[in-house]
């Protein structure tokens, strides 16, 4: 184990990968002699040099369908999308055509693609640089999404995608870039498809993902003092999704909320909590309930920004509420 | 610009007028005697087109029958652009095509019973009956795809010659890429997105723009503030060069020249081709918005009557040879739909084969109404924890 | 009331409403020449004329945002995007821009502009033509999105979408556009952000839209004659979406099942069950139910597209399931 | 192409060998004496190009003092250019532009003291701190909007001149629109369709390329076919031309043209300014990828000093005089922080009151954690059935 940000734990996946599979490119605006917009790649251009690591005009729909034909071809190309807001000018590209090529051709072909993109909102970065639209891509059959939560899982993860034969989008969050974990050492890799009770409790199920599983965490550590266990899930993966986990953990605690950084309609948040009602229908004491993004395109002003985004304080007034429901005593 | 080797378009256009440059280069294949071998060669063209028009109007018969469902784009009237790009692209090099290619795919090599299966949807076709008229691709052959978003295929193509320039230097070896557009099809994002990549990665990619005149009811004048498309690498410095579509060989050399290049200088080519359509913009439509004049040009420039015409008066194919041929396509046609009812259907309990290449745990497989979790899943994850 | 296509109803609003105002501009590929793909516009350009009826190149990002930007200087145009497939090449237009825009510049300048456009699988159309991906825009704040159902609803609704001051996107259907119904002569308004129960019923609410909505009904009607009084809710809006109509249905019957011709994971129907749950927890007798899309690539061959897509057997299957597990007797 | 009234660029480019065609027109700006009733306009463009530097260096203090978030992007060394676009506009007319715009907008009349107030984030900014230094908006000064998605504002822009065109003829009370876009955007698919829709709906709109030579750390060698930018409306038969940046006058000259041509004849026209980026691409961005050599260039080229220094050498201006107008910006600035510093935030009770202008019924409300149905709410529905 070694401990590193999120930051270095991405960077170092993408060079190991690259030394030992000389078909991985990497793709993107700025992620060469600017070493990346958030420096995910830096100093990779220096040792694997300009067609190993491709800078690109601005030009997403472009390269990014250009990452796609290469795939075809058996390359295993990783791009860069600065902000998961810029993939809306590449989403034709990523839905119409890498989720589709496999099947709409009868499996003859294969798209060996990751897409590492970051949310996030909360940097007051006005209303078309904060959001959180990984739902769009959890949606879509063909695809793959998942979204790292820690270092380790950064790393576990991205291994995992970049060594899978599928397009797979890896969600990173710009809050999380320099939070700090520990990371295991030589390879690992864990299965896309999967969750994880990150913390087990009896009391009280949260499900995140994401940088939101930070908050999550830290008021399961706060609930935990004052009497009340609650178990954590990571959803990890966005698509697949593993259902079995979360409804398994909904069933032990017969409670549950999902926090989630996107907004409420239609969200991440929707999709668990439709899961859970039917998969933990009897064992529910009280709806499961989401804590989500207000719905506004997101202000710049900071008090603005604030009040929309959820946090820990919404989190612990719920889970509070929940309670009080369920006459849970403490 | 350099590398014009245009000849004269099909018909007259405004950007004729505008003092635009002229292309360079000669007229082939306006001569009347044939030499010999390019007399056989031309036979074999003749063959191809004659092939291709039979199956073009059987598939539109087999659509009003109802045996083929969807969209279906016909390349009735490019049958001598459709043979004339193929002729030089090798067997190594790649192409990707718009939904408007039974053609191509015959003309690479495809059988016809296979796309004839796959226009059926059925478990022979060549993308197995997923893909559809639209959305034909032979791996062998190297037809990587023909793509129903417009201009979806140029990012794709133009990806695919980034990987061959990953790979291998310029050279007679390398393999190019071939990318078929329409006109209409220029005036989409991903096709300036996609050209300056290829320019500033030096990719061996041969953009080629079939130009019938019409992106479904709307002219290029219309539709493109430069209506002389192949002038449109110029935001990139991509050379470009206009054929006339009618013109088997004059398509054969400009694509040459164009792959060539490619290959050689790992550098894209713009060619437009201009030609006609027969018919409507798919097989549904009657296309009422098109000029008595306009339809009556495109039927005066058939390239494949225009063809054995003029075999015929070179002495090159007598009108019994012909016939012969004509006679050919039609019993390979007969074959192929034959060969496509035969076919079963695609095997409905394979649903979700086709979704994911690398299998990971969870991925969804209900039908529709089924539960989200099958009896005793659960338990079995509970039990499992 | 006249009885008329769905198409005709399109095609009558839009004529109708050009002749009110003349700051109504319909923006579209083979809108006028060609007379619209499905015909919906057929006639407009020779009553209007080239500039009020304006053929597009291909170019959806383009013509869409420059639809935004005429709307921003109060014009007030209407887009038609082919299929909603192809609103990816636009959806930074929309998404990013449309949406944004009111708000982002602090309410100083309003988007009236409205977006229609089909989705719908069922007809062969392969896997990059047959999506329902309506979700992308329910999803987003500052958006206003309808799915008309009925001839009647569409003339309502397109009607009210004109009029509105914001970006309405209206989701026709391939599957609709012959569909017949009674249409309301004159000014006929339906509000944005309402629900109808278009059939009432004691036993178990459908939730529809759309196409769906048909199946639905003829669903509820053998329902019916089998003894079981089935209520149909039509969501009509998807943004807003009327949440209290559905809810109170299901406080009724106690029971719910939502048909949707998306795929079923993050469809529209996640945030049904979702809000249902948290509405009716207490009244609800067994898990509210979807019946969606297979989650593949919409396959071409007819076998395999009719076994991805919802129908009404499947429907029936779903509502005796929950008949069954609520001990209903018929 | 013609109407190339470009002077010669700021710095050696690609395009130059390859045998581009040369622009035609002469040098204005490079005579060392003025005439009176030009100088004092200098004197005027001095005082502005001096504010926009002052409130810029203050932006960028701000920024390091936590009192303005998110990105943050400065016209430093772009002065010239700001300013000599910003001359010739009418009050009438519009303006789209990036999230690089501090400039514009006070060169357009915005105060700088809500200008400021937007980037920190305050009530009286100017777009009610909802925007940030990315989005600024005054629908008054007819600045509709910076937006932070490359090439978002180019179809908006061209929508804007489609309503234009919807409403007037041509001619010299027509109003136009300039939309401003960096280098590294020509890149971008948003620029081939809108520079098409203008061409084939001949829309009075001025597309200006701001060449600084950098998208974030990107030369425009690397990244664009063809460097030559003002040749890329070639694709459109759009008329370019390229203008020295660095020279306020030359600027105002080129835009005044094709203003003119735009309203006059509802035709778009395609203007390079080439001019500098004296510092990173954002306030955050170090720029360690800059060589020394083009360091230096950018700050050899800045017009700031360089317009002083014509004035005061010309005797427009006497040193003491300059000293004078870079205190007012001083001044002008202080106050504009002070003005931010004091302008309240932004009504968190407000926060769903921008989202529609049409009020709909079930327009969401909640707060994060807030239950869907407020108490009540519900049997309030129940009953009203
Ligand atoms: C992005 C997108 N927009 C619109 C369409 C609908 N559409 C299909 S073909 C076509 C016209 C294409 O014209 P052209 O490029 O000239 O090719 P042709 O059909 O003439 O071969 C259009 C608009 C589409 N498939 N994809
Ligand atoms: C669609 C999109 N892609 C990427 C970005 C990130 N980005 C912001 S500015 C920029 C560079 C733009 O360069 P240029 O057009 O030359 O303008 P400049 O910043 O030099 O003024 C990039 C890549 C973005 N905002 N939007
Ligand atoms: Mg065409
Ligand atoms: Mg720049």
């Amino acid at each position: 184990m070694t401990t590193m940000t999120y930051r270095q734990a991405l960077h170092d996946t993408l060079a190991e990968e690259m030394r030992r599979d000389d078909s991985v490119v990497l793709i993107g605006e700025e992620i060469g002699h600017f070493e990346g917009s958030y420096k995910i790649t830096a100093g990779l251009l220096a040792e694997f040099g300009p067609t190993r690591v491709r800078d690109t005009p601005i030009a997403e729909e472009g390269f990014v369908g250009a990452a796609i034909g290469a795939a075809m071809l058996g390359m295993r190309p990783v791009v860069e999308l600065m902000t998961i807001n810029f993939s809306l000018l590449a989403i034709d590209q990523i839905v119409n055509h890498a989720a589709k090529i496999h099947a709409m051709f009868g499996g003859q072909v294969s798209v060996p693609l990751v897409i590492r993109t970051p949310g996030g909102g909360g940097q007051q970065l006005g209303a078309s640089h904060s959001q959180n639209i990984e739902v769009y891509y959890a949606h879509i059959p063909g695809l793959k999404v998942v979204a790292p939560a820690t270092p380790a899982d950064a790393k576990g993860l991205l291994t995992a995608a970049m060594r899978d034969d599928d397009p797979v989008l890896v969600v990173e969050n710009l809050g999380l870039y320099n939070a700090k974990g520990e990371v295991p050492d030589g390879d690992h890799v864990l299965p896309i498809g999967t969750a994880a009770v990150v913390k087990p409790g009896t009391d009280i199920t949260i499900v995140a993902y994401s940088r939101a599983l930070t908050v999550a965490l830290e008021v399961a550590r706060d609930l935990e003092e004052s009497g009340v266990s609650a178990e954590v899930v990571d959803l990890r993966s966005l698509r697949p999704l593993d259902r079995g986990t979360v409804v398994a953990s909904v069933r032990k605690t017969s409670r549950a909320v999902v926090l989630e950084d996107d907004w409420l309609s239609y969200g991440i948040g929707a999709e668990i909590a439709a899961t859970i009602q039917e998969g933990a229908f009897d064992y529910l004491d009280a709806p499961v309930r989401r804590v989500a993004a207000a719905e506004v395109p997101v202000p710049y002003a900071k008090p603005l920004e604030t009040a929309s985004l959820p946090d820990a304080t919404a989190l612990r007034k719920v889970v509070g509420e929940i309670l009080d429901a369920t006459a849970f005593s403490r | 610009m350099t590398d014009q080797t245009a000849t004269r378009p099909g018909r007259p256009r405004r950007g004729r007028a505008a003092g635009a440059q002229e292309p360079a280069v000669g007229e082939p294949g306006t001569a009347t005697a044939e030499p010999a071998v390019e007399a056989e060669t031309l036979v074999g063209y003749y063959r191809q087109m004659s092939l291709i028009r039979a199956f073009e109007l059987r598939a539109s018969e087999m659509y009003q029958r109802a045996r083929i469902g969807g969209y279906c784009h016909l390349n009735l009237g490019e049958e001598a652009t459709v043979v004339g790009l193929m002729a030089p692209l090798a067997p190594s090099d790649y192409l990707f095509t718009t939904y408007r290619e039974h053609g191509y795919a015959i003309a690479r090599g495809a059988s016809p019973g296979r796309v004839m299966a796959e226009l059926f949807g059925k478990r022979d076709g060549i993308s197995g009956g997923w893909g559809g008229s639209m959305h034909l691709f032979d791996k062998e052959a190297k037809l990587y795809g023909g793509y129903g978003i417009v201009g979806g295929q140029i990012p794709l193509a133009t990806g695919a010659a980034l990987a061959i320039a990953q790979r291998n230097g310029p050279g007679p070896d390398s393999p190019a890429v071939m990318c078929l557009m329409g006109d209409g099809t220029t005036n989409i994002g991903a096709f300036h997105e996609s050209l300056n990549l290829a320019a500033v990665w030096h990719l061996p990619a041969v953009y080629v723009v079939v130009n019938n005149g019409l992106g479904m009811g709307t002219s290029v004048d219309a539709s493109s503030g430069e209506p002389d498309l192949y002038k449109r690498g110029a935001s990139y410095r991509i050379p470009g060069a206009r054929v006339d579509g009618d013109d088997v060989v004059a398509v054969r050399e400009a694509a040459h020249a164009a792959l060539e290049r490619a290959r050689n200088e790992h550098q894209p080519m713009l060619l437009e081709a201009v030609s006609h359509r027969l018919r409507g913009h798919s097989v549904v439509d009657p296309a009422r918005y098109r000029s008595a004049e306009d339809v009556e040009a495109a039927k005066k420039a058939d390239p494949v009557p225009a063809l054995r015409e003029r075999l015929v008066a070179s002495g090159a194919l007598d009108a019994d040879a012909a016939d012969r041929i004509d006679a050919e396509a039609e019993a390979a046609v007969d074959e192929a739909v034959v060969f496509a009812e035969r076919s079963p259907d695609p095997d409905v309990g394979k649903l979700f084969s086709n979704v994911y290449t690398t299998p990971v745990p969870n991925a969804p497989h209900q039908l529709p109404g089924d539960p989200l979790f099958a009896p005793g899943e659960l338990e079995e994850h509970v039990a499992a924890r």
